[in-house]
């Protein structure tokens, strides 16, 4: 395998893997909560990144994918008694061909208008579901304690859902490796940025697209799923929070657009800084507006982010940190 | 000698504008076809509707034997036909290398990432940009880019290559070392057609010309034959006095 | 080879970085080691109370006021020199409380902080229904009691919780009186139109009015919600008169219900009552002028409520705390203003958790979740009684008052008109 | 049916605010190709700024309006230079995050000074019946200042000569540029004064409806809708969108709950966008 002798492939794995495995060494509950935040924020931007990293569509509704997943799960575990691990698989299922459907319809767009377009559907998956009264409408969903039994009681359901949540990171990063390197991921950055030579060239673009789009759905899903089984409970308001897609941008940003390690870091910067403005005693009041001008200032200084920003300051670090 | 590419009364509309009108010519394998016209004659639409671009609203335009009318561009591509765009179109957050690859990966003989990573190479070493491979595209210079536009376009491993102005905007010495990499690149058997303005140029490389004014065809032949064409030379030219100098200086 | 090594150090050094901020807490530095519990000997004894706040986001406003009340009923515990179990030990609790930003995914990693970290013994609930079910799942995991308060959702009691305890009147009956006052005023109103929110809280409201209603023998005429954020309500209405209701109840939360009233007023839409959830409990409704006028309000708790030793005594329960009167001037002279049902609720919890460790004798959770599931007590926030059945925990003593917005010299003033026993002024009915 | 009259009014007269608020988007988006996040944040801006001046200085609303006027010039121009313009020709992607890191900042600030306590301008201009329809005053007005607004606005695009270069600079800033426009300062201007109807807007529907400092997200999200229908970057389109879309509100509650009614609002958003993108009025 040409990965495994890839420094840059083991970096960003283990630095997932190290850090998701550090509660478990230490068996530490709140280093868990801590941890699974990071982890699902990984999720998130890394699987982002591929649409808008990698293809380039700014996807404002990267979150209807984490609530649709999170809700078919949900559904299927508290309403059918299914077990969590056949649950979420289904719900990334369901999840990924809607992406197939919708990716092929909107993708036609390009620019501002496919972003604008996601917002729409995000918001229309939303006000469908808070008046869809199988699903709960706007109350939502919530589950009986007594399914977390199945998983060894609660306090071992939600190390149950920890340790998936790592899989589904893992899984994450490896499949944003594997396209960033392949030659499918070639295409991707050749739509990103030219699509019409890239089609020109010999791209099917709008297959590409898609299948770009399908993937970057399954891992949400997957852990929306994790997610809300945790909580217990589940409503539209947070399964597609449309400001929880800005944040993953922010972190893909923050972390450097395109590259493998950059939602990563991205992720854990992002929410160590942002745990740290809301406590801090000088910030605490201005957290956000804080927030806005570092947000500013990195566009503005240091477009290519983190990651980006030590590949082009040092290009010896290329090899290793992808 | 076998037909490669047939033109067949090829009409392509963009509301009340026909920018292309009954357009019909063969192209020889192995051959270089030269074709001119004033600006807005419709050649770049014709080359649009050749590889996809654009889907034609008449005509047929069939690819050794095989009808490729209002197929999408990288279906066109995949059958062997590359193009180099007259208005340069680096993928510029990429490397030179990365270029190229693409170019390699997508074309006609659908190689892995790392075969194509090979004929990169190779590509890069034959039009001359081989020591740039790691620069990223946006940072090269016009000429650069109008040679990284053509590696492109080989690495495809194209049976027909749609040269669209590459020698536009190119200093003479520049002009020359192109001219050498076109009639190279017909050494490797590859059929050429392409536009250019500079008529000493085109004059010199061609096998043959097709003249386009108003989106109509109205001469076809050999470079001397055109040339003393009246027609060409009032329609394209206005002015015969200047055709027949610019017509001179290319022999 | 060289090129792995190399790797792995950058490796290690990355993973250390990551790891290293992981642990890096998010809030206050965690305090040194404290073993509260097991000191037998000892005759005071420290004890953890956690909960989270809302510092910023979404409940910023009504979270505030709910840890004000909490914390005045530390200061007034602490004034009192502690809380006295019946061998003689003093308890006395420290407060951890962090920002939950108003949203799920921190509540959990909070409380889950509060409980292994810091080693609360006892939860208070964030405020709100849908940050107190988070937090709920992280409680009984870890077998904590937590008090909730600000949360009045039911759905959070029947999931078989055993160690959730709710103060508020649960959303399955916050309009129900509004119903009976209208049977009441009016026995020819036949006509009802529910119309409310879409969110979880305002919609299991709507439900449970609208089945009571039917129940009562009224007819629901029009049963719609309409979306968040909603800011014309003006088609809506016309459709809500088309439907010639007697009275409209319903709403959601502070910025709709307002919106709405204003507009129902600039409209004169037709009706003789409309009651809405939480907007006219909020002392800024009254920005509305004359269109606040006449809008009756279910409340959790009202500063002009009456309930005292003597009504506890004749309801046949036993009262505990402070009198309403104690706790309002206490209130105000801690934070200048009157408290509103959020800071009643917050001190409240307090109060309950307090008499629940009395009663028990012992600061053990099983003792303590004992004495809640036999408590029944007035206090100065109305009765308090918990379900022990299918709904555990499920607030089931307490009930709303209702307030209107009245005119009187001028000034828009809230009134209490329902319950007839805790009533401060006649109603303005009809309406219109 | 004697439902449907008053509600159609009712969405018709809203639909011209919406559509003003939908005009400084769709300006900015036609001029210099970017989506401003912050759209929301600035009617909000607007909205305090009349709550403010009527509570604290007693300036009646419709006066505080002209005063948003010039500070949404004034601060439009300002932040063209601060977030836009350094960004300009780069992806998509870094305007849509500056201009939301603009709303971040706004907001931030708003939530600290202001908390997110709900306000309301107690102002009122009575109503007028005719028929079975009331009309509240205020609305009227709104409808009535919206609609000027929009004749300014087209007087300025197509009579005066600034009003032309910013036509020349959306079709085409190079060519402009070599005709001696200065497109900076057109850019900048046009970023000032998609920033001024977004705080007119904002200004008129503090009159309107209560609000806090959060409320400008659902305004951005109806701007977004309305500038489709209207055609992305066509100011007129935009004002009849926002027609459009009062009209949807008065219409949809008649016929189906009225939860439904943003449900019916995306989805004709995307099916807009993917067979007409370039809105009801443009070609196709």
């Amino acid at each position: 395998m040409r990965w495994l002798r890839d420094p840059s492939f083991w970096v960003s794995v283990l630095i997932v893997a190290l850090a998701g495995a550090w509660p478990l060494v230490t068996g530490s509950a709140s280093g868990r909560e801590d941890m699974s935040l990071i982890l699902m924020f990984v999720i998130l931007a890394s699987s982002l990144n591929i649409v808008l990293g990698y293809t380039g569509y700014v996807n404002f509704g990267h979150i209807v994918f984490f609530g649709l997943g999170g809700y078919i799960g949900f559904y299927l575990i508290s309403q059918m008694g299914w077990h969590l691990i056949p649950a979420a698989i289904a719900g990334a299922i369901v999840t990924a061909l809607f992406a197939a459907v919708l990716g092929a319809i909107i993708l036609r767009l390009r620019g501002a208008y496919f972003a604008l377009a996601t917002i729409g559907v995000n918001e229309a998956v939303r006000a469908l579901i808070v008046n869809w009264d199988a699903l709960g409408g706007a109350v939502g969903m919530t589950m009986n304690f007594k399914r977390y039994q199945a998983y060894g009681g609660p306090m071992n359901a939600l190390w149950v859902a920890y340790g998936l949540m790592i899989v589904v990171a893992l899984l994450s990063v490896i499949t944003s490796y594997g396209v960033r390197t392949s030659k499918f991921g070639l295409g991707l950055l050749a739509i990103r940025e030219d699509e019409d030579a890239a089609l020109v060239l010999g791209i099917a673009a709008p297959k590409a697209k898609t299948i770009a789009f399908v993937l970057s759905a399954i891992f949400p899903a997957l852990a929306g799923a994790l997610f809300f089984f945790k909580n217990g409970n589940i409503e539209p308001g947070d399964a597609f929070r449309l400001h929880m897609s800005v944040e993953g941008i922010v972190m893909i940003m923050l972390g450097g657009y395109g590259t493998v390690l950059g939602p990563i870091v991205g992720a854990a910067t992002y929410e160590r800084l942002r745990g740290y403005l809301l406590t801090s005693p000088i910030f605490k009041d201005l957290q956000l507006a804080f927030a806005g001008v570092l947000l500013l200032l990195i566009i503005i200084f240091v477009p290519s982010g983190l990651v980006g920003w030590l590949r082009n300051r040092f290009p010896k670090v290329r090899r290793v940190l992808a | 000698m076998s037909v490669i590419l047939e033109i067949d009364h090829v009409t392509k509309r963009f509301g009340g504008l026909i920018a292309v009108n009954e357009v019909s010519f063969l192209l020889e394998e192995g051959e270089i076809l030269g074709l001119i016209g004033p600006n807005g004659a419709g050649k770049t639409t014709l080359f649009n509707c050749i590889n996809g671009v654009y889907a034609p609203e008449e005509g047929r335009i069939l690819f050794r034997g095989h009808d490729i009318t209002g197929k999408p561009p990288y279906a066109v591509a995949r059958m062997g036909i590359a193009r180099a765009h007259q208005v340069v179109r680096p993928l510029n957050e990429l490397s030179v290398l990365d270029n190229v690859t693409v170019g390699a990966c997508y074309g006609r003989e659908n190689l892995s990432l790392g075969e194509g990573r090979r004929v990169a190479e190779e590509v890069l070493e034959f039009v001359g940009l081989a020591e740039k491979r790691d620069v990223l595209a946006g940072k090269l210079n016009v000429a650069e880019k109008k040679r990284l536009e053509m590696a492109r376009a080989l690495a495809a491993r194209p049976y027909l290559l749609l040269l669209d102005e590459v020698l536009a905007g190119l200093n003479p010495a520049e002009v020359a070392s192109m001219l050498n990499v076109i009639r190279a690149i017909r050494e490797q058997g590859i059929t050429i057609l392409m536009i250019e303005h500079l008529m000493h140029a085109v004059m010199n490389v061609s096998d043959r010309i097709v003249v386009l004014d108003y989106g109509k065809k109205i001469a076809e032949g050999s470079p001397k034959e055109v040339a003393n064409d009246p027609k060409v030379i009032e329609a394209y030219l206005g002015d015969p006095e200047l055709a027949l100098s610019l017509l001179e200086e290319g022999k | 080879m060289k090129g792995v090594k190399w790797l792995l150090t950058v490796l290690f050094i990355l993973a250390l970085v990551v790891t290293g901020c992981a642990k890096a807490a998010p809030t206050p530095a965690p305090q040194p080691e404290q073993k509260p519990a097991e000191k037998p000997a000892a005759k005071t004894m420290t004890v953890v109370l956690g909960f989270t706040a809302s510092q910023t986001g979404k409940y910023a406003k009504e979270s505030k006021e709910q840890v004000q009340g909490i914390q005045l009923w530390l200061k007034d515990l602490e004034k009192a020199g502690g809380l006295k179990l019946p061998d003689g030990t003093v308890v006395k609790f420290e407060t951890k409380s962090y920002d939950d930003e108003s949203t799920k995914e921190r509540v959990q990693q909070l409380y889950t902080k509060l409980i292994t970290e810091d080693k609360a013994e006892f939860l208070i609930s964030p405020y709100s229904s849908g940050l107190t079910a988070a937090a709920a799942v992280i409680s009984e995991q870890y077998g904590k009691v937590m008090i909730t308060t600000g949360a009045a959702s039911d759905s959070i009691y029947k999931q078989g919780y055993q160690k959730v305890y709710q103060i508020y009147t649960p959303a399955s009956r916050y309009l129900t009186g509004a119903v009976d006052a209208l049977k009441a005023w009016d026995p020819n109103a036949k006509k009802i139109a529910v119309v409310y929110e879409k969110t979880k809280f305002a919609t299991s409201v709507a439900k449970a009015a609208k089945a009571y209603a039917e129940k009562q023998g009224f007819e629901v005429v029009l049963f719609e919600g309409y979306e968040k954020d909603t800011t014309d309500f003006g088609p809506f209405i016309n459709k809500i008169e088309a439907a010639k209701p007697d009275a409209i109840i319903g709403g959601g939360h502070f910025q709709d219900g307002s919106t709405f009233a204003k507009q129902l007023y600039e409209k004169k839409t037709p009706v003789k009552m409309v009651a809405i959830l939480v907007a006219p409990a909020v002392p800024e409704f009254a920005e509305l002028g004359d269109a606040a006028v006449g809008i009756i309000g279910p409340s959790q708790w009202e500063s002009l409520a009456k309930y005292s030793p003597d009504s506890a005594k004749a309801a046949g329960v036993s009262w505990f705390g402070p009198t309403i009167d104690e706790f309002v001037s206490g209130y105000k002279a801690a934070y200048g203003y009157e408290p509103g049902y959020h800071a009643a609720g917050g001190y409240a919890a307090g109060l309950v958790l307090q008499k629940a460790i009395m009663d028990a004798g012992s600061i053990d959770a099983d003792a303590v979740k004992a004495a809640l599931d036999k408590m029944d007590m007035m206090i100065f926030f109305g009765h308090i009684k918990f379900d022990t059945g299918e709904y555990h925990g499920l607030q089931i003593g307490h009930d709303m008052v209702y307030i209107q917005w009245q005119k009187k010299d001028g000034k828009v003033v809230r009134e209490i008109v329902w319950p007839e026993a805790a009533k401060t002024a006649e109603p303005v009915y009809p309406l219109r | 049916m004697d439902v449907l009259l008053p509600s159609l009014v009712d969405g018709l007269l809203i639909g011209f605010v919406y559509g003003l608020a939908a005009m400084g988007l769709t300006l900015i988006f036609g001029v210099m190709d970017v989506v401003n996040l912050s759209h929301g944040a600035l009617i909000v801006l607007g909205m305090f700024g009349v709550y403010l001046l009527y509570t604290a200085l007693g300036l009646p609303p419709y006066v505080g309006l002209f005063i948003m006027l010039i500070a949404g010039i004034l601060l439009g121009m300002a932040l063209y230079g601060i977030a836009i313009h350094p960004l300009l020709g780069g992806p998509h992607l870094s305007t849509l995050l500056s201009t939301f890191a603009v709303s971040m900042v706004i907001i931030g600030v708003g939530t600290a000074l202001f908390t997110s306590t709900p306000r309301n301008i107690d102002f009122s201009l009575g109503a007028v019946q005719v028929g079975n329809i009331r009309l509240l005053g205020t609305r009227v007005v709104a409808a009535f200042v919206a609609i000027i607004m929009a004749v300014g606005l087209y007087v300025f695009m197509y009579r005066t000569h600034t009003g032309k270069s910013i036509r020349a600079v959306a079709n085409n800033r190079d060519a402009a540029e070599l005709v001696g426009i200065p497109s900076r300062r057109i850019l900048a201007l046009s970023f000032g004064l998609g920033t001024m109807l977004a705080m007119v807007s904002g200004g008129l529907i503090a009159t309107l409806f209560p609000f806090n400092i959060l409320s400008g997200g659902v305004y951005e999200l109806k701007s977004f809708v309305i500038c489709v229908l209207g055609g992305m970057g066509n100011p007129t389109g935009a004002l009849l969108g926002g027609l459009i879309l009062g009209l949807i509100e008065g219409f949809v509650p008649v016929f189906m709950p009225v939860g439904w009614t943003p449900v019916i609002e995306f989805t004709l958003f995307v099916i807009i966008l993917l067979v007409r993108p370039s809105g009801l009025l443009g070609a196709r």
